[in-house]
């Protein structure tokens, strides 16, 4: 999931970086085809280059040698309502059929089964980048038809479009799970199958899938990490195995 | 490098001196009731505040911060809040607040909650700071936040038409700011992530600022755009070296991550968690007292140095 | 202390350098018709892009700027600029600016005004970085502002149903902020007084950024707090030292005051000024032959050493 | 003019600096009385503790030495309107008898006889701090009964008082001239004349002012500039008589 991650990221864009996985997709990135790529953290951080793995996105080497490290204020202000951010990463609990993310509860608000943290910046991130990432492993529980709880919007959310919100970024246009990859149609914005994973059989990925998956009619089959690839991971990146478990 | 005061407030010199002990800071300042912040986003987190107010046990406080953040899921756990105002409650890189979780969950102990994204934070404090009674942002389409949360509402431009969300102002009664340093005046240093703690202390009727080291006025007159909070909003300065700890201050100590790790065993047990605070917070007269029962914390987390060259402001 | 580049930009050995002349900034984002901002407080007013504008003869300028300054009053005389949007117009310290009164007073040439206060031009940059189609504001009862300039309306709050000021967005074609230091990507640091330059360079769709010094990133990144306009908004770096003459630099050169001065005298006289547009804007190819031309200026104002010590950015 | 505005200060204030006679008063203010007293200019600085006679509110000995130098957006929005200043000091090319100030034009705002420069801060100096202290050398032409243009708002302007507009400073309480003091009235909030300099006769300030000036039943004698005041402004403050043409 990481190395298919990093692989969305083009060099030169500005990308607002949640932790763990897409954090680590960033950073491999950069060590590979994307040197020029601009990691932007909701703590404030721009340009960083950490030199550890961070181990949240307040950690302490996103500070030290970055470009600039500004307020909360100018992060969600001038960089994300800005429209300045080319690509945000999201990850949840529950992703739905138009790539709509539940991170505050499972079952009812006011009495719920699983109190999840909730936001944090990931609803403006949804609404303002340019284009987001979801990154999610697959299952029918995490993959319902439709979420508890709509945190961050997807392409279609409350019986209106992005257009008909008026929201300025594209929305997730891919979601990259450990099976294989669904993209967003460019006609109604559900999420169809559009990759696999070597040696995924399509049956593998419906079947954790909470709606009636569609798939696109050539399927493509994901390149497998090369050896230098998981070589940065494995060796550089994440040596102590902090977000790559099985992934 | 920095004039750092090694002996008492007075001895810097300076007439009118905001200098307190924690003690006597927060017995000052915050009363039960009260409209409480203890910001910082992961850096600077003023746990030494926390542990006080839960010493002192004040009740029916509402607690605000966009990352309640371990020192929250204490003051929960000791029944200090009535109600919680934030925009992200986990365990930052680690996974849940189990004591926040309890309360919202299952009403052990209850708790009131009103819940934003950041952005939707950082506007209230925002307007609170500016004096204005709402402040705009585009945000919350399609998500249910508004509609868990009333008081996200929505406001016309005037010049387009278009409808933006709004958010109210926050004044909490008192803001804790902890800083690498201060004059004892209060006027603050900070840098590495700076949060949003400037736009806290300025929409609070009261700021306590916790520092790391205490400077004579000419350490902050040297560097002036260094200067995060200005005295003339300050009430008390308490110099409180580590008191951020387990959460970190730049150039000074890294986050105690093995703490953030073992506090998800911790609070998972109403019991384990009640006895940590027996031990750590009602255990312990002061900071330096819980310090002591940490032995090895200030080799394992000092940080090593990495000054960067001054600039010049001459002219 | 820093370092600073001595050869070519590809000198420091980065890729994708936004380097340029002034010549090519002003001749690739400067246009004929386009709103424009050259800000700074005072503090780092870029002349030298001004006088390019005018050396490149570019007409129907909506130029706008919280204090127009000298450099406005010589691209109003040069008949460069249609409107101007502004709230303070004056020769600071010294009195008025005499072509902008000659051209508001006579219509020589015709200039177009929009009338703010301080406040409200920073909120209208304030509402354009944020990308917020207004800024609401409380200010302006009992004044005839907003009778003279009815862009400036009313908002109601939907919390206390108070009506407030509000200012539209101002997105300016470009924007250019002089700094202390910028690596060749346009990272720039500014200290000593800020302005609105940070607000200004969001809200445009480009930047210009013009310095005294480049310098390595790792300058910038040894000390990131100092950055205040990022890189990713920056179009072009533009290395001009004393470019801010007859305004200042923190830590490079002083105010040349005997220039406000004298300023009063030439602008008086429409022929005294076009004489003087004619030797040191026009007469000239760039700023360091408008250096040549002031004989013992930079010994006369470069700014004394008053470094401020570091802080250590280690973890 | 300057000794008795410096007079108004107390220690340990917060006051927003005008250029000119403003700065020279709170500079006299802090060398005498008022040690305490924090000087902040809408450019920026605070706690500025200039070592010369600042040429602009924006000079540089402003920055040097000073307790914080921050953005124009807080010193508007958090200081200002968050209504942290306790005194400004406003001046103009004309005062009426409620206080408005204009300086902005003489004459007609579309064909003006003389433009101005225009509010700059003054307009929300006038709304927002605490008190206001106007300075003026006395004139009928600087004291209309009714200004051209409200720059910066009074006691009452355009029929309305300040309570009645919202406004949260308490407006001007004090116009200090180079013959005597006005001071608003606790009534109407007209300015009435409270003292006078030594050795000046009432005519010699009413004929001076361009509407029936009222005078308080007892008139208080301001006191003169003692050595020591004197001594600071000539010898320290103000030695190439920058700002002291004979205030």
């Amino acid at each position: 999931m990481t190395v298919v991650a990093a692989r969305e990221l083009r060099d030169g864009e500005i990308v607002f970086v949640g932790i763990g996985l897409p954090n680590l997709a960033c950073n491999l990135a950069r060590a590979t085809h994307a040197p020029g790529l601009v990691l932007i953290y909701e703590s404030g951080a721009i340009g960083a280059i950490p030199e550890r793995l961070p181990v949240s996105i307040g950690d302490p080497s996103l500070v030290t040698g970055s470009l600039m490290v500004t307020g909360m204020a100018d992060v969600f202000q001038l960089f994300l309502q800005g429209g300045r951010i080319e690509v945000g990463f999201l990850g949840g609990a529950q992703i739905d059929k138009y790539g709509n993310i539940n991170t505050t509860v499972v079952g009812d608000y006011e009495k719920p089964k699983v109190r999840l943290p909730g936001s944090g910046g990931a609803a403006e991130i949804a609404i303002h980048a340019r284009r987001t990432v979801i990154i999610s492993r697959l299952s029918t529980r995490a993959f319902p038809e439709s979420v508890d709880y709509i945190t961050s919007p997807g392409n279609r959310s409350k019986g209106k479009s992005r257009k008909e919100w008026g929201m300025p970024g594209a929305g997730p246009v891919k979601v990259i799970t450990d099976r294989g990859v669904l993209c967003a149609s460019d006609v109604d914005g559900e999420m169809e199958l559009a990759a696999l994973y070597p040696g995924v059989a399509l049956e593998d990925v419906t079947s954790r899938v909470g709606w009636a998956l569609r798939a696109r009619e050539s399927l493509e089959m994901v390149a497998p990490p090369d050896a230098e690839e998981l070589r940065l991971l494995r060796e550089v990146l994440d040596p102590g195995k902090l977000y790559l478990k099985g992934s | 490098m920095s004039e750092a005061a090694t002996g008492a407030p007075g001895a810097l010199g300076i007439a009118s001196s905001k200098v307190l002990s924690m003690r006597e800071a927060i017995a000052r300042y915050v009363h039960d009731g009260d409209t409480v912040v203890i910001e910082g986003f992961t850096h600077l987190i003023c746990f030494a505040a926390g542990h006080e107010i839960i010493r002192q046990k004040r009740r029916d406080l509402v607690l605000c911060r966009l990352t309640p953040d371990l020192i929250y899921d204490q003051l929960i756990a000791a029944a200090c809040a009535r109600k919680l105002v934030f925009s992200w409650a986990g365990n930052p890189g680690v996974g849940s607040l189990h004591a926040f979780r309890r309360a919202v969950e299952r009403g052990r102990p209850p708790l009131e909650i009103e819940e934003y994204s950041h952005f939707g934070m950082v506007a209230r404090f925002s307007a609170g700071a500016a004096h204005l009674p709402f402040w705009p942002l585009r945000d919350y389409q399609g998500t249910d936040i508004p509609v868990s949360n009333p008081l996200i509402k929505q406001v016309t431009c005037p010049f387009t038409g278009e409808s933006l969300a709004a958010v109210p102002a926050l004044n909490p009664d008192v803001t804790i700011v902890h800083a690498q340093r201060a004059d004892a005046e209060g006027n603050a240093q900070i840098w590495g992530l700076l949060g949003v703690q400037k736009e806290a202390a300025f929409a609070s009727k009261h700021v306590i600022v916790v520092v790391e080291e205490l400077v004579s006025t000419s350490v902050v007159r040297a560097d002036p755009n260094r200067t995060l909070i200005p005295g003339v909003i300050v009430d008390a300065v308490v110099v409180e070296p580590w008191g951020a700890h387990p959460s970190y201050a730049q150039g000074h100590y890294d986050r105690d991550n093995e703490f953030y790790v073992a506090w998800d065993d911790i609070a998972r047990d109403p019991a384990t968690l009640a006895s940590y605070l027996d031990k750590y917070v009602m255990g312990v007269s002061d900071r330096s007292e819980y310090l002591t029962l940490h032995e090895g914390l200030t080799t394992r987390l000092a940080a090593r140095d990495m000054f960067c060259a001054g600039v010049n402001y001459g002219y």
